[in-house]
């Protein structure tokens, strides 16, 4: 009878070390496959890390050829948390109306970065996250011209962050933008957004919101398109009204997803830098990015970047482990 | 505890009509099993009844409410799905309780109710277990204690036990008929196993092709199907079929010859009959007198001899001339049950008679039937 | 026994907002479709509105900026549109960005998509510390990988003279796609690491026993039934990578024909005493274009249920 | 040739954007000069932005990159590359003739910028200086009942306190704040590099403050120079910009100064602040010559109701403490020169300014 | 086609051994059936055999070949799941084509092995639906269909019929069993139904908690139950068991004595045994000459009557202060069968014999059978 014999046809070039692969322990197979991108990463990633962290040690030699000097040790670290290090840029809010919560203009940058980064971060990833979800859920059904909907929804999102600054910077121009006008309207703002520290951070807030939704809505619907359409019926007949059918099947099914555009939000929020410098400038609301590139671009003192970029990742790790710990325990989580 | 009441319930799906302008009244506390082929509606109107699907046409009924536009989740039901539908993110705990914590019952009374069902379905010590560390019938018994675990008006199951092994089986069948005195909930049951749809059921509703065929309690659905159909479908092995025609004095067919009169069963001479008869109703002629009104005796073939315990199926054919069909029984082919100590052999030439007594007649053409018995 | 019954079985509870809403609206389908249209119309409108603005800005001829209003431009000059591809090579600039983000989220999904795999599906020893490791990456600002990076691309690599006429990667497209998929790659694959985890065992089972190897299994199963989540992570990445600035504006020398990226093509229009608001808008609209174009394609694969009724559990 | 791997092609010269545009008829003008024909030359566009063409040619330099040959760089940043040792020798390379040119010819302080401040050597070539001037409105003056022709504004300086009364009353004559004109006065008041290196220190340097005391430290060294920002002369410059924005009885401001504008100015960097000056909704504007095409293209106004004169100074040139301090603005020492890494540098300084509307270095 | 050897296959989960060093060799052509009770291990067996779980420990044969490491594409086999297991995004052609076109036969030879494989499933002019636009019984169909459209060495089908109506399983079952002929293939087979297991099975393997029991055909299965676990699995209803103790002259139990010789049987007085009967082997006194060897006659009250249309299960107590007990049969009850016509009622006083000859011996502390037959 003609039996199965083809199963070893593999002709192509491919089949054969993937033959061999299927043979392989389940951990082995899980090395090759992450092989690439682990060498992506480690040439593009790892390696640049850890020469910056190397260069984090180092002195900054603002006035030679060669831009990292002597091996000091921690003292760039130690300089940035004790707010020894002085920057050309200070932050100050030169509108005497206002002045920004908790942090006084003659607070250390460092500790003025932290807390713009930190409000920033908390508060934009909240209300994205909110209004991205209402977006996903309103995307989630079947109604005519939902493929437009859909794209006028992403749209913000393929703005390039240069021009979403432009429009809000001109958008709070004095003499082009109604939105000074408007919000002063709505009793919020002061005379001159753009250069109080408050009422710019509200509109890189805002501008952030309006960009970066998106990007929560898309990650949030695709995680409600994957859900078993038949365990809503199941719930239905439980009894489950509309509300219980999303926070016990909804929320928990789209959680990892959610969880994942939460985290990588919240990474990126915490390293906001281009909106700032696109409106506001990095003087007037300055984050711990604006640290590292004024520290790059505008005196050279490389070194010192590097240890502010350090102290970032430091200050985001420690965000990351609550999302690590929620991650847990979902399908496919972290730790 | 609630009657269900379908009238003229039709659901098309863009080309296939899955449930054909149905019309079924289903008492209080009555247990009503769908029985029909692989597609032939049981779902859908499951589905229908419990709001899962909007019929194209028809309204349902309640406890007397038409609850036609009303979501599932005020309609009192609870259903054991086809395909199980665990909720993949719970454990088994949390898959049971999950209609009682909806309901927001106080926690001791959900851990009561919950623990009440997993002993029912022989699931304890399991609680923690998540839907994809379990057997296909342990979860299936999960789907089952999920609908349990509530006390709703009816109870729609779907094959709740096709995953069960036959001891099992007994056990659940033995609970949910418990559970169906005790609470006198209305229960609509799908099975593709005869002998749940005999033993359990008040009322078998026998679908083909989305069209109702017979509604009846199980033995008359047996004893007396209302048409070809059904006599095919119920009873397992199937009923025989011969087809012939009647004469003055009876029906004859190519290989069987039965005299009666055809008067006292409103059959015409002349009549295109399809005769049908269950193979426990053919013995073979040394045991004639086990027959109640056995036939004369017609030679037979033993085609086929198929021991399944403590029986023996007997696939026979009237001639040796009749080419055994490979699948199902063909014209000229009959299956009878002998006892398994029977000495035959396959290959004997046997003779065989039929009980007069539960000979059924159906109308070739309009495929109802006509009698149950020739006596 | 029946009224027992019935006592078992409470009202289900209804929420405080939920029984307001029963209360205001009899109907609740109809008051449910209103809250759907209203919701649907204030997220278009609020997402719409600054981009609408940004067509107005463009449409204003440069002069009249300053009288530009909310909602009509101060003039009226589609003429800026036909002058962003007079003044520059825009349409250059556009094709560098749109040719490197295709092949960057074509490697990052590739790539991501093996580790993805491996990440959601696969129990090995070290998984989660190099999960973890993945993680680590976009912990930096992109800054900090510039320095070591800019050395690096720069260097003079000998074996690469054949391929490369500087021997350097500086002005080469691989200078952008490289550092970039590097960069958007953890969230691509975070992203489908979950989507490909949530897949039913069975299905990838099935393909096995079929005849496909476990990557087979992955590209003809796991992946199309993640297609929502693959077209994310795409959309994601594409949008990011065509929008990005700081490292292709570093690794190229901002001609055109260096493989300088789109925004460096709208930065041209930004000296830096004038600045040229309506070309920069105009610019900016006609480069959303292909995304646009790529969203509304790739929305098509973000449907729901895929996997709806494909196994028995 | 100096950079990494330069040898085999062309010269790359690195300008601002604006020059890309005349990149043929520069390089044309420089073999016209004399440049042996068999090099070639490639013009590349830099950054508009002076921050980032500084970011540029710095990581360039870092990773020994062999492009460009020869690069513009402002006036503001060409210490750090000199000292840095990353900028060719001019001193060493160019020929004495032409070098006794460049330090004779061409303005002192353009020819020092380029020069190191220790050894004096030269490593780059100044190209133009930039001066702010002051744009007004002559129409609405003269409707005041001022006269600059007679009072010979465009060469004479007035002192901050007579301009700032004398558009005080020409923007109350045209209805004030809530009048015809938003701002009597824009100037650029934004928190960006061109405060700190324009603005705000040739208004601070008019009224004898400075930010490192005198002029000799303005290049160095780091970290050693005395700081003197928080000087009376620096005060009151402050004090007079809030008078300008807030009018004089706001608090901290001068209260002599009156109100010429809003605090409008706060957000404003050039274009900005030219906006309302060129759609005729500003009096005075202070701004670079780039802006005089710009307004005397205006449709609010015509040709003649526009003039510019030189920035009022705060105390007679001289008086102040440090060195180089008082009197009106000087020259903003703009761009200062391309810095050869090559030996071969090209004498396109003149051809440059033939292209470009720039005005040249050269004492005239 | 293809031996399939199992050398001490375990399997555990971090808290369940699903499978206990098993070992087990199925020969070339063979159909063997795995039966035994819900979570016993079947589908991990299945899933180790297929490569699609690795053992924890143990070796697997295929052909002869050690294949324990091989993926499942190398191992020549072809498996209908139990939870089915369609891709969603295919039709029923793509589906059914999937492994042949991964294979790269030419078009033809796929569309007609497509159009064979559907044909025998029933599935013919469904070959665009999506899995999501079926019952649950064509689904099932699809599945068998994509197994059988290959020809591998083996074939593993974990529960294919469990949502087949009884004439489709019967259709069904024919046709494996033909496929199982002309092919020659290897299967092996997952059920739950008694008859299919008995009918089909060249031998069937119990197994329970993850440990075979018994490798045997059925009818040694049936007749021969190697410990009490097998005897009370195979046969449905169930056997029926009394504990008791041997004495000299024969057994005594509670209710029930029957007297024969310990030394011919192998045990000894004193011994604790189970006594096992099946309900076929239990009759009423008054037809105690259908048994081939009748016991003396026993009293009993008939507790309940369940008629499954060919015959009657009656419940019986042997003694009216035995408690019914709710669920299975407790001690003191008995299950037996009856013909449908025979006239008893709920609450008689009946005297039943047991056939001596199927009178199952087992030792009560090992589980282990010790005779089965008492003559
Ligand atoms: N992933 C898992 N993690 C933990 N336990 C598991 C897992 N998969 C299966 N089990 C357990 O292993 C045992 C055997 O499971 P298996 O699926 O082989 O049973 P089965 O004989 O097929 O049962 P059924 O007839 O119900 O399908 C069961 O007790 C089950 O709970
Ligand atoms: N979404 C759908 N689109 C089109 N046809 C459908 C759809 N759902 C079901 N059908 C068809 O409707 C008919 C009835 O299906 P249903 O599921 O009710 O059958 P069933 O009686 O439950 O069968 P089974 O015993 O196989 O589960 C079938 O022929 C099926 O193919
Ligand atoms: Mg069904
Ligand atoms: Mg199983």
């Amino acid at each position: 009878m003609s039996t199965d014999t083809r199963a070893d046809r593999g002709g192509s070039l491919l089949a054969r070390p993937l033959n061999w692969l299927e043979t392989q322990s389940e951990e082995v197979y899980a090395y090759v496959l992450l092989a690439p991108a682990f060498l992506l990463l480690a040439l593009v990633a790892f390696y640049p890390l850890i020469e910056t962290f190397r260069f984090s040690l180092l002195a900054d030699a603002v006035a030679s050829a060669d831009p990292f000097g002597e091996f000091i040790g921690l003292d760039n670290y130690v300089d940035l948390l004790t707010g020894d290090t002085t920057f050309t840029q200070q932050f100050i809010s030169v509108s005497t109306t206002d002045s920004f919560p908790f942090v006084g203009f003659d607070a250390p940058f460092l500790q003025q970065a932290l807390f713009v980064t930190l409000a920033f971060a908390i508060l934009s990833v909240l209300f994205e996250t909110l209004i991205g979800f209402g977006q996903a859920l309103v995307l989630d059904q079947d109604f005519y011209g939902r493929r437009w909907v859909r794209v006028s929804i992403i749209i913000p999102w393929a703005i390039p962050i240069v021009i979403q600054g432009m429009i809000f910077f001109l958008l709070f121009n004095p003499t082009i933008g109604f939105g000074t006008e408007f919000m002063q309207w709505l009793g919020v703002f002061g005379d001159n957004p753009l250069s109080s520290s408050t009422d710019s951070f509200m509109i890189v807030l805002v501008a952030d919101i309006w960009k970066t939704t998106a990007f929560m809505a898309l990650l949030i619907l695709a995680g409600l398109q994957s859900i078993d359409r038949g365990l809503y019926d199941v719930a239905k007949v439980s009894g489950a009204s509309p509300w219980q059918r999303f926070r016990y099947i909804t929320l928990p099914l789209v959680a990892p997803a959610l969880l994942v555009a939460m985290l990588f939000r919240t990474m990126d929020a915490m390293r906001i830098y281009g909106l700032i410098d696109a409106t506001a400038g990095c003087e007037t609301v300055p984050s711990l990015t604006c640290l590292v590139i004024i520290a790059l671009q505008n005196s050279r003192r490389w070194a010192t970047a590097s240890a502010v970029a350090f102290l970032t990742a430091i200050v985001i790790s420690g965000f990351v482990v609550v999302y690590l710990l929620a991650l847990r325990g979902n399908d496919g989580g972290v730790a | 505890m609630a009657s269900v009441n379908l009238e003229g319930i039709t659901k098309r799906y863009e080309d296939v009509t899955a449930v054909d302008d149905m019309t079924l009244d289903i008492e209080d506390g009555e247990f009503v099993t769908f029985v029909g082929p692989s597609g032939c509606g049981k779902s859908t109107t499951m589905e229908t009844i419990a709001g899962l699907t909007l019929p194209t046409e028809g309204t349902i009924e309640i406890g007397g409410r038409d609850v036609t536009n009303l979501p599932p989740k005020d309609r009192g039901i609870s259903m054991v799905f086809q395909n199980i539908a665990l909720f993949p993110h719970m454990d088994v705990y949390d898959n049971i309780s999950f209609g009682l914590r909806l309901r927001k019952y106080d926690q001791e009374e959900v851990d009561r109710r919950v623990e009440e069902a997993a002993d029912i379905v022989q699931l304890e010590g399991m609680m923690d277990r998540m839907p994809k560390e379990m057997s296909g019938g342990q979860r299936q018994r999960v789907a089952i204690a999920r609908a349990i675990v509530r006390n709703p008006g009816a109870f729609l199951m779907d094959e709740p036990l096709a995953n069960l092994d036959a001891e099992l089986r007994v056990h659940m069948r033995t609970q949910l008929q418990r559970l169906h005195r005790e609470l006198d909930t209305t229960i609509i049951y799908v099975t593709h196993d005869q002998a749940q749809a005999m033993t359990m059921s008040d009322r078998i509703a026998v679908i083909n092709s989305g069209v109702l065929q017979q509604v009846a309690p199980p033995l008359e659905c047996y004893n007396e199907p209302k048409n070809l159909f059904v006599a095919g479908f119920i009873g397992s092995p199937a009923m025989n079929f011969i087809a012939g025609e009647v004469v003055d004095d009876g029906f004859v067919s190519t290989y069987a010859n039965v005299d009666f009169d055809p008067a006292t069963q409103g059959v015409t001479a002349g009549q295109e009959i399809t005769v049908g008869i269950r193979p426990e109703d053919i013995y073979l002629a040394e045991n004639a007198e086990k027959a109640a009104s056995p036939t004369k005796a017609f030679d037979a073939v033993v085609d086929v001899i198929e021991p399944v315990g403590k029986e023996v199926n007997a696939y026979l054919l009237f001639d040796r001339d009749v080419e055994a069909s490979a699948e199902g029984r063909g014209e000229g082919q009959l299956l009878i049950n002998l006892a398994p100590d029977t000495e035959i052999d396959e290959g004997d030439d046997i003779q065989i008679v039929m009980d007069r007594e539960n000979i059924h007649l159906f109308d070739q053409s309009s495929g109802e039937a006509i009698t149950h018995s020739l006596e | 026994m029946a009224e027992q019954a019935a006592l078992d079985e409470p009202e289900l509870d209804r929420g405080l907002i939920e029984a307001w809403a029963a209360k205001m609206i009899s109907n609740p389908d109809r008051a449910y479709r209103a809250t759907f249209y209203v919701a649907t119309i204030f997220f278009l409108v609020t997402t719409l509105f600054p981009f609408y603005w940004l067509l107005v800005v463009a449409l204003t001829p440069r002069n009249n900026l300053s009288e530009v209003g909310v909602f009509l431009p101060a003039g009226f000059n589609p003429a800026a549109f036909i002058e962003i591809f007079q003044t520059l090579p825009f349409h250059r600039y556009v094709f560098n960005s749109f040719l490197i983000a295709t092949v960057a989220t074509v490697a990052v999904l590739l790539v991501g998509s093996l580790a993805g795999y491996v990440f959601g599906r696969l129990q090995f020893r070290g998984r989660n510390a190099m999960l973890l490791l993945v993680l680590v990456t976009s912990f930096f600002p992109p800054a900090a990988f510039f320095i070591p990076l800019n050395r690096l691309f720069n260097t003079n690599i000998e074996v690469l003279r054949p391929l490369i006429s500087a021997g350097s990667l500086y002005n080469t497209p691989y200078a952008i796609f490289i550092p970039l998929s590097a960069i958007f790659l953890p969230l691509s694959i975070f992203i489908l690491m979950t989507f490909y985890s949530q897949i039913p065992d069975g299905l990838e089972d099935a393909a096995r026993v079929e005849g496909t190897t476990r990557l087979g299994a992955l590209f003809r199963v796991i992946v199309p039934l993640s297609a929502p989540g693959v077209a994310t992570a795409g959309v994601l990445t594409f949008i990011s990578v065509y929008n990005e600035y700081f490292f292709s504006s570093l690794m190229t020398d901002g001609q055109p024909g260096s493989w300088a990226p789109m925004l460096e093509g709208i930065l041209r229009f930004q000296g830096e005493f004038e600045v040229l608001y309506n070309l920069m808008a105009a610019a900016s609209i006609v480069a959303v274009l292909p995304v646009a174009i790529l969203v509304v394609v790739a929305q098509e694969k973000i449907v729901s249920g895929l996997t709806t009724g494909a196994v028995k559990e | 040739s100096g950079g990494g791997g330069g040898g085999d092609g062309p010269i790359q010269i690195t300008m601002d954007a604006e020059w890309g545009g005349i990149s043929d008829a520069l390089t044309q003008s420089l073999y016209d000069a004399g440049l042996d024909e068999s090099i070639e030359i490639e013009i590349l566009p830099g950054d508009f932005e002076s921050g980032a063409r500084r970011s540029e040619f710095t990581s360039a330099l870092d990773a020994g990159r062999a492009s460009p040959d020869i690069f513009m760089m402002d006036s503001g940043w060409t210490i750090p590359f000199i000292a840095r040792g990353q900028l060719v020798n001019l001193s060493d390379e160019l020929s004495s003739e032409t070098l006794d040119y460049v330090q004779n010819d061409y303005l002192p302080s353009a020819v020092n910028t380029a020069s190191d401040p220790e050894s004096g050597d030269l490593f780059g070539l100044p190209l133009f200086p930039d001066y702010p001037v002051m744009h007004y409105r002559k129409d609405l003056v003269e409707d005041a009942g001022y006269d600059p022709d007679g009072e010979n504004w465009a060469t004479e300086p007035m002192s901050w306190q007579e301009f700032a009364e004398m558009a005080a009353d020409v923007w109350e004559q045209n209805g004030g704040p809530g009048g015809d004109f938003d701002y009597g006065f824009t100037t650029q008041g934004d928190n960006y590099v061109g405060l700190a290196c324009c603005t705000f220190n040739e208004t601070m340097t008019s009224f004898g403050g400075a930010y490192f005391g005198d002029h000799e430290n303005l290049f160095g060294p780091i970290g050693d120079r005395p700081i003197t920002v928080n000087e009376e002369p620096v005060h009151d410059t402050i004090r007079m910009m809030r008078s300008f924005m807030e009018g004089p009885d706001a608090e901290y401001a001068h209260p002599d100064f009156p109100q010429i504008s809003t605090t409008d100015l706060l957000s404003f960097t050039e274009e900005p602040s030219r906006e309302p000056f060129t759609s005729g909704n500003a009096i005075f504007h202070r701004n670079w010559p780039y802006a005089i095409p710009l307004n005397l293209d205006s449709e609010e106004f015509s040709a003649e109701d526009y003039d510019v004169m030189p920035l009022p100074y705060g105390i007679e040139a001289g008086e102040g403490e440090y060195e180089g301090t008082g009197g009106a603005a000087a020259p903003r020492r703009r761009s200062a020169a391309g810095t050869s890494r090559s030996t071969r540098t090209p004498r396109g300084s003149t051809t440059a300014f033939r292209c470009s509307r720039r005005s040249p270095t050269r004492r005239s």
